[in-house]
């Protein structure tokens, strides 16, 4: 069995880090399920990367405190910006999450507390395997429950008419502003999980390049069910390994691959519906 | 039932409606007509608080509907249809119904989360309170449908369906046979009809003339942003304003 | 110091305000938010670079030809990209995201072709003149950036204030769908307006290039988030807000290096971006575009 | 479109270069070769290459060959402990040099302290790095050595009262080497006019500039890779500013003077390398360098090639007996013996002090070279005016 031990300890991190991705590919598949395309969620995961961090090495809380914390503060973070911002749409908002994002980054590089651009190290190693796999599966059993239910459906409606929806009596506003909460909830605890596997943490990590990284995971998937953003998520955290023969054009091909899949497969990978749609309608996609 | 008063709208220099004052009565179907650009749609739009009136005041049963947000007016009672269709495509025509349905949907988060006895409970009933409304529109055996695959007409009855599901006691249709051909238009008159029997006030606005007269119990006329007109049909066929201001270009407009 | 620092900031508001000339040409009349203008910009960098270097080429007609590359590509992106979401009918973020990988497939070639280092056009490729007014020193190039931004601006406010194309443009924005009814070509503007505007982000990666010599595969990337902020800032699609909010902008990020502090630079530039979008999301002089389908 | 066949090309090629050796010693090395990094981690790698290709062409260590595993970790943390964990576990090398940047190193040096192996890092210089465990090594000299001798040296030859400081505030490196000049300068006593900082990827240095002409200082302190470095100093000569500049680690490339040309003149510069450096194995260096890559060595190549050196050095010492763990830990412990003198000048370890008194790892101890650039070249600085 040493092989399966070797092999374990080398790619245990790339499984812990498909988890962390699949919980913040749901994070944005949450606002994204409302019509909102939101940038902040790589600023949410930061904030709760830092504030786990800091509670682990400052306050030496206990894990699960720690998490729960991870989750609570950009929660509070996102209600109190969500308010204004979530007034925005299409572009709008996507530029103002964009610019708080910034903001987040700009902040935690000038702050002495979270080590300005050198970070935190020594974090303690504090995530298992079965952290990620617990919270993941908790995660996806409530979205999946959620999905099904009033508030799935009423995102849906949101995400495809929001003034019709308005009019069948959901509150708009609410609904938007509990995605947004429940993502960033749930970025948060990725963010505090991945702090915690990783021994260190940079402002760099939580910039617009990772919520591009984020929201590409969540596109290439499928936006469609829940098991698309979790896919996406797989895919392109494995992607790099399997790729590594292409050297100095790995970034080339993702480009390509994020293009290619918005142009061919708009749905993401993988969409039953709308393959059983194109059957149903006789290849009329 | 629902009461308009002094209602004015203009979006900047520009005045929509000015003055418009009228009843709409409980039960029976209340008609607005007028040629398009009259401003009928903007009626609609500030009563379902889509609009800010910019005078004047709207209230539904007494109750004042002055900065109410669209759902909120939804909660009181009052369900629209559009003039361009605005059904969720890509949704079935059951969830479409049971969208409807969300503000009657009580169950709490933890009761979700759980997947209760009670919120099971809640949710069938839904879904069976939503294939009613359904086969009331006689698309019962689309229901697993999506929306997008329906015709014209079968949509519209759909919308319906949805408003419906909202429990209203108001029902505003927003030119409900636009689009449509005379065949379909008789079959539509029946469905609201059918509504209007079971209980359901109708306040609609059109522009076919005809359609109008032969449905309504009730009908006001605008024109420019001003009502000129409000009685039974008969009355209003043979007003000499609504004649002038109106009829004789309906006659053009029908023959194209 | 005083008068030296508003020279720097009506300098770097030039720059911001060249950079978004083409990026808010083509939201206004793509209604797309074309997040490969940054990679497009530093395409044309490189182009000029590799034409003055390679070939020897007088700086004029690099500059000219790295227009017509830099155009080339963005018609290249219209016609294989947008043009089939627009045929689709796709959200108006789906076209965002598919110029993120646009963006993200340029520059990573361009690393893997030219390398990751810093590079720069040979000394003397321009004329390094310099003018000293009292304290304040202006270098030729600033004169040609400021000069080429007002230029440009003027030239394309004119054209599509007063010119048939012009015209032709603003129903486009207005409605593509009624454009086409009036027998406008709107394919064909739409590929026009992608040409343009990337051969303007291409002459102003040339001429940044030129004048902070800071070739490199993601010189784009910082450009594009002050772009967007301009963008606006300045409404979207409006060329003369474009110029202004650049400016704006320029003077704000100065000022507060100046006589806050330099850390807040970026935090001023992206505070403000937010804060506007808060109070007006139509940007400071645009007013409520809301696009007809 | 020419990719594919291109990219396929590269991809075959690199492989050659990787693994067509048949060899016996396998030593890691993740450097980042892609993303922003990769400016300093493609140098690093091709100077390991010089130093292998120079070993094996001798006949290898006692007759083994090295073999170089090279993994690319992107700059970025998750793939560096991918990699590390890769390098380690599946490839089974002996030790591994990397990665590139010091965030990385946090992230990825406890996996190799922790699984008893060797991790060396050839370009990070934050403080802290050794703190990680006993299996942490480096051959990159702290900004804290260097700094102190650079100020002293510049502040004697210009007679400095006051300085302006610039420094990159949201780099590790940059930062971390600004909290060095702001000790070193309270420590000797020099004034300072003002403060100024900037963001990766700035181009436009001027309204900070403009307030550090205000002050009027003696010199620039500046603590910024070379790229910024090369415009804040044509920025600032275009501005009227003609203080000389006083550089930390970040300016020891040729490839800032090549591009501020003359604006540089007169800066002094510490470094453990140059270029100019007339050691026989510097140019030995340097020449076989420009050989392989038609291009000039940087101080990163320098101290991966001498790195490589230092671990060849070590391996000498080391039985290859077959037994991965123990081989590991020999090498481990004749790492901290070796000393050589190299591309950068005489080199051996010092075992690093660490916060907490727990074992650390090995920081270089190396005596900077004070360099003041003349006719746009690091002159070796002899105190002669």
């Amino acid at each position: 069995m040493e092989w399966l031990d070797n092999y374990w300890s080398t790619y245990n991190t790339l499984v812990y880090s498909i988890g962390v991705h699949a919980l913040l590919a749901l994070s944005i598949w949450l606002t994204l399920a409302c019509g909102l395309l939101s940038l902040a969620n790589a600023a949410f995961m930061g904030i709760g990367a830092y504030v786990s961090a800091l509670l682990s090495l400052q306050a030496g809380w206990p894990f699960a405190a720690v998490l729960a914390a991870a989750g609570v503060v950009p929660a509070l973070v996102a209600l109190i910006i969500g308010i204004p911002t979530l007034r925005l749409s299409g572009v709008y908002l996507a530029m103002a999450t964009l610019a708080f994002g910034e903001v987040v980054r700009i902040i935690v590089l000038n702050l002495e507390i979270t080590g300005g651009p050198e970070g935190l190290n020594g974090i303690p190693q504090s995530t298992q395997g079965w952290h990620i796999l617990a919270i993941l599966a908790f995660t996806i059993y409530g979205l999946a429950r959620l999905r099904r239910s009033r508030v799935g459906r009423a995102f849906e409606s949101i995400r495809e008419d929001d003034v019709a929806a308005s009019l069948m009596g959901i509150d708009v506003a609410r609904h938007k502003l509990f995605a947004f909460v429940l993502g960033a909830t749930i970025a948060g605890v990725a963010g505090g999980l991945n702090a915690h596997f990783t021994f260190f943490i940079s402002p760099r990590e939580y910039g617009f390049e990772n919520a591009v990284d984020i929201l590409t995971m969540a596109i290439l998937g499928g936006i469609g069910s829940l098991v698309g953003p979790m896919r996406g998520a797989t895919i392109l955290t494995l992607l790099p390994e399997l790729l590594r023969f292409l050297h100095e054009f790995r970034g080339v091909f993702n480009g390509i691959v994020l293009v290619l899949v918005v142009l061919f497969l708009p749905k993401g990978l993988w969409e039953p519906r709308r393959i059983k749609a194109l059957f149903a309608r006789g290849g009329r996609a | 039932m629902l009461a308009i008063s002094k209602l004015g709208k203009h979006f900047g220099g520009l005045s929509v409606l000015e003055d418009v004052s009228f009843d709409v009565p409980a039960g029976g179907i209340f008609g607005l007509i007028g040629p398009n650009g009259a401003g009928k749609t903007t009626v609609f739009n500030l009563i379902t608080g889509l609009l800010k009136p910019s005078a004047g005041n709207i209230s539904f049963e007494g109750r004042d509907l002055a900065g109410l947000a669209p759902h909120s007016v939804t909660r009181l009672g009052i369900a629209r249809t559009f003039q361009n269709i605005r059904i969720f495509k890509e949704m079935t025509l059951l969830e479409n119904v049971m969208i409807g349905m969300h503000q009657h949907l009580a169950y709490g988060p933890v009761a979700l989360f759980l997947n209760s006895p009670a919120c099971r409970a809640a949710e069938a009933e839904a879904r069976q309170r939503a294939l009613e409304l359904l086969s009331w529109v006689r698309l019962d055996h689309r229901a697993e449908m999506l929306a997008d695959n329906l015709s014209y007409g079968d949509q519209r009855k759909l919308e319906f369906a949805r408003a419906l599901a909202t429990k209203p006691r108001l029902l505003l249709l927003d030119e409900p046979v636009a689009g449509m051909n005379p065949a379909e238009k008789t079959v539509l008159m029946e469905e609201i009809r059918n509504i209007c029997q079971r209980g359901f006030g109708v306040f609609l606005i059109e522009h076919d003339m005809r359609f109008v007269m032969g449905l309504c119990d009730r009908v006001a006329v605008l024109n420019f942003g001003r009502i000129i007109a409000e009685g039974s049909p008969d009355e209003i066929r043979n007003n000499p304003d609504v004649i002038e201001a109106y009829l004789g270009r309906e006659d053009e407009g029908q023959a194209s | 110091m005083l008068s030296q620092q508003l020279l720097n900031a009506l300098t770097l508001g030039s720059v911001y305000a060249l950079f978004a000339l083409g990026f808010t040409l083509v939201f206004g009349v793509l209604a797309v938010i074309n997040l490969s203008h940054g990679a497009v910009f530093m395409v044309g960098s490189y182009a000029a670079l590799f034409l003055v270097t390679r070939f020897e080429m007088p700086l004029w007609l690099a500059l000219l030809a790295a227009m017509a590359v830099s155009g080339m590509l963005g018609l290249l992106i219209d016609v294989l990209i947008l043009k089939p979401l627009r045929a689709r009918n796709a959200p108006h973020l789906i076209p965002m995201i598919a110029t993120i990988g646009v963006a993200i497939t340029l520059s990573s070639s361009a690393q893997g072709i030219f390398g990751a280092e810093i590079l720069r056009f040979p000394e003397g490729t321009i004329p390094a003149g310099e003018f000293i007014i009292g304290d304040v020193h202006v270098r030729a190039i600033e004169i040609g950036i400021v000069g080429i931004a007002f230029t440009l601006m003027a030239v394309l406010f004119l054209a599509i204030r007063r010119t048939q194309l012009g015209r032709a443009l603003r129903a486009i924005a207005e409605s593509p769908k009624a454009a086409s009814l009036l027998g406008i070509n709107v394919e064909g503007l739409f590929h026009g307006t992608s040409f343009v505007a990337a051969a303007l982000g291409g002459a102003a990666g040339v001429l940044i290039g030129l004048d902070f010599n800071a070739i490199t595969p993601l010189m784009g990337q910082p450009i594009l988030h002050k772009g967007i902020a301009v963008i606006i800032l300045g409404g979207m699609g409006d060329i003369r807000g474009a110029l202004i909010a650049g400016m704006f902008l320029g003077f704000a990020e100065v000022m507060s290096k100046a006589y806050l502090s330099s850390q807040l630079g970026d935090a001023v530039a992206f505070g403000l971006l937010f804060l506007i979008l808060l109070v007006r999301p139509s940007g400071m002089f645009g007013r409520v575009l809301e696009r007809k389908a | 479109m020419s990719f594919p066949r291109k990219t396929l090309f590269l991809a075959a090629a690199a492989m050659l270069a990787g693994g067509a050796l048949a060899a016996d010693i396998k030593i890691g090395v993740a450097e980042a070769l892609s993303g922003g990094a990769a400016q300093y981690g493609v140098a690093i790698r091709n100077g390991f290459q010089v130093a292998a290709d120079e070993i094996n062409a001798k006949g290898g260590v006692n007759g083994n060959k090295i073999q170089l595993v090279i993994e690319d970790e992107q700059g970025k943390k998750e793939e560096a402990i991918n990699v590390f964990k890769k390098l380690i576990f599946q490839d089974k090398v002996l030790m591994i040099f990397g990665p590139t940047l010091s965030n990385s190193m946090f992230a990825a040096g406890p996996v190799a302290n922790g699984a008893k192996i060797v991790a060396f890092g050839t370009s990070n210089t934050a403080g802290g790095i050794t703190d990680i465990g006993p299996y942490i090594f480096r051959n990159s000299v702290m900004e804290s050595d260097v700094l102190p001798v650079t100020v002293a040296t510049a502040v004697k030859h210009y007679g400095i009262k006051k300085v302006a400081v610039i420094y990159g505030n949201d780099d590790a490196f940059t930062k971390s080497g600004y909290d060095v000049f702001k000790k070193v300068l309270a420590d000797q006593k020099l004034a300072v006019t003002s403060t100024e900082t900037y963001v990766k990827g700035d181009v436009d240095f001027k309204a900070q500039l403009t307030k550090i002409k205000a002050g009027e200082p003696d010199a620039v302190v500046c603590s910024c890779l070379a790229e910024e470095a090369a415009n804040i100093m044509l920025q600032s000569r275009s501005l009227g500013i003609k203080a000389p500049f006083i550089g930390g680690n970040g300016f020891n490339s040729p490839k800032l003077f090549e591009i501020s040309r003359l604006a540089g003149e007169g800066t002094f510069v510490g470094s453990p390398w140059s270029n100019v450096n007339p050691a026989p194995v510097n140019v030995n260096f340097v020449n076989a360098y420009k050989q392989k890559y038609n291009a000039d060595p940087n101080q990163f190549a320098a101290q991966a090639y001498d790195a490589l050196h230092i671990a060849a050095m070590a391996l000498k010492s080391v039985k290859l007996s077959g037994n991965l763990e123990a081989a590991r830990q020999a090498l481990r412990d004749a790492l901290p013996k070796v000393s050589i003198s190299g591309a950068t000048g005489p080199f051996k370890f010092r075992p690093a002090v660490t916060k907490d008194g727990k074992p650390g790892g090995f920081d270089a101890d190396q005596t900077p070279f004070i360099y003041i650039v003349q006719g746009g070249k690091f002159t070796l600085y002899t105190g002669k005016k």
